[in-house]
């Protein structure tokens, strides 16, 4: 093993979300990115994790998230998986900024973002469970402003 | 350790909203609230001073989507000032750069509401 | 589940001491422990890594250590678990500060700050692993100075 | 991230060393080829002024430890002042702040080294 891995069980809580992030930081930081890189990457933790609380599990308090951290050297990659309802990929919507504030929605941004600010972000469902995979290559850094 | 709280002060016409802490999705109820006490008070010329908010989540940004639209078809407005450089760079990624009006200084976004009655 | 858990594992290199760190300062803080109380615990986390590295691999970098964390309620608890050369507990020796200086030592004083620090500090070997378990109570706060 | 950096400076003869950074195992080194440089040079008016130095593990305490003897041996003394929260405790919970003169400003920790010629 060359590199650094973590596993972060938290209970399915946003008062847990602080911890994924603070967690995802340090992470990022040790891995690598700059202080701002990691800032980021750590908001599409905590808006992955905020998926699995919200809609996967639908605000129930009792199940668990695991998060999954992995440096790969050339890639630094998150996993988010949680055990509640299936997520279709494809019906995740995506937003259309200009036509955002005419349409008065306030979702969709948490997808979006994670977009933006990582270089990968896939869902898949194995093994009853959902996987959301967040990769961020080293080396990526400041491109995604605006 | 103290994730949010969220201060009021009225200054003339003016309302200022001050977030110390962070805005996620476990905090957000509490920006929510202060926002909405504005608006239902019809007090439509809101600065959001950033100045203690550390990072913010998309749930911090639908908020203010949430409010903005009665906000503005009251002839007010929602403006920020005093962002960090993590917010900042939240906002720009998003492009709600180009949806927000943002001010270096807090004086400058009050002094903005001043615009439509300058000399 | 109550409450958050966490497994870390680093390669056998010092460089990952700065993470080791931050994780643990950051699980103490949420585990409800002050500032200052976190860094101290941090610290003690930090002395049975470097342990792990110096005496049970001897130096060796290709080995592995893993931290876990877990946040027990009443209980913080930290394990830090290698694989390298026995340890004999009761060959770890004690430091008397008193005679520290004149003995011209310069070891010994990681296990006694985790002594000082943490409310309980063991050693076992299980399964050709040795674990030095960390345990601090909540509500024994600052109470370890001098 | 930049982890411990060691800045020297000589005024008459007292050493000035400014650890930046943590010590721990991985950084000690650095430190300890500083603190030797000044007792290879004879230097043995040591303070170190830790106003940038975030925390020290017990390999730092070590490195102290190794060269305390020479240095007061030869007359000399090592001091430290401006240390944070973090670091004064650590200091404390080993009883190194019985061990070692720790000064609240730089001044108090050079002007130490005077009072034996005072008046
Ligand atoms: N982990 C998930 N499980 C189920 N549905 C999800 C998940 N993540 C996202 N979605 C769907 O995608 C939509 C957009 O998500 P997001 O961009 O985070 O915005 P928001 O959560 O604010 O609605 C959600 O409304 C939801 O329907
Ligand atoms: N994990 C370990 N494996 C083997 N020996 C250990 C371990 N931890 C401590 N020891 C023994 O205990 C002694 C004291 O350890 P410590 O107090 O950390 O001081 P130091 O490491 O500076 O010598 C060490 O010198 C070593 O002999």
């Amino acid at each position: 093993m060359a590199k650094a891995s973590l596993l972060l069980w938290i209970p399915s809580d946003t008062s847990y979300l602080g911890l994924v992030r603070d967690v995802t930081k340090k992470m990022a930081e040790h891995a690598g990115f700059d202080s701002g890189t990691a800032d980021r990457v750590a908001l599409a933790v905590d808006e992955a994790a905020t998926n699995a609380l919200e809609h996967a599990y639908q605000g129930a308090t009792d199940k668990e998230v695991e998060v999954r951290f992995e440096d790969r050297g050339a890639e630094f990659r998150v996993d988010v998986v949680d055990t509640g309802q299936m997520v279709d990929p494809r019906a995740v919507p995506r937003v259309d900024l200009a036509r955002y504030v005419s349409e008065r929605r306030t979702g969709g941004l948490g997808v979006h973002l994670m977009e933006k600010i990582m270089d990968s972000v896939t869902f898949r469902r194995s093994a009853r469970r959902n996987i959301c995979c967040l990769v961020k290559r080293k080396g990526s850094g400041g491109t995604e402003g605006a | 350790m103290s994730e949010l709280t969220v201060e009021t002060r009225d200054l003339e016409d003016v309302t200022l909203l001050y977030p110390k802490g962070f805005i996620n999705a476990h905090t957000v109820r509490l920006f929510e609230t202060a926002l909405q006490k504005a608006v239902d008070e019809r007090r439509f010329k809101i600065v959001v001073n950033c100045s203690g908010l550390t990072y913010i989540a998309s749930a911090g940004l639908g908020a203010i989507m949430g409010a903005i639209e009665e906000i503005r078809a009251s002839g007010g407005d929602l403006r920020l000032t005093e962002l960090n450089e993590t917010v900042l760079n939240i906002f720009e990624i998003l492009g709600f750069d180009r949806l927000y009006r943002i001010f270096p200084s807090e004086m400058d976004a009050i002094l903005s509401f001043r615009e439509g009655m300058a000399s």
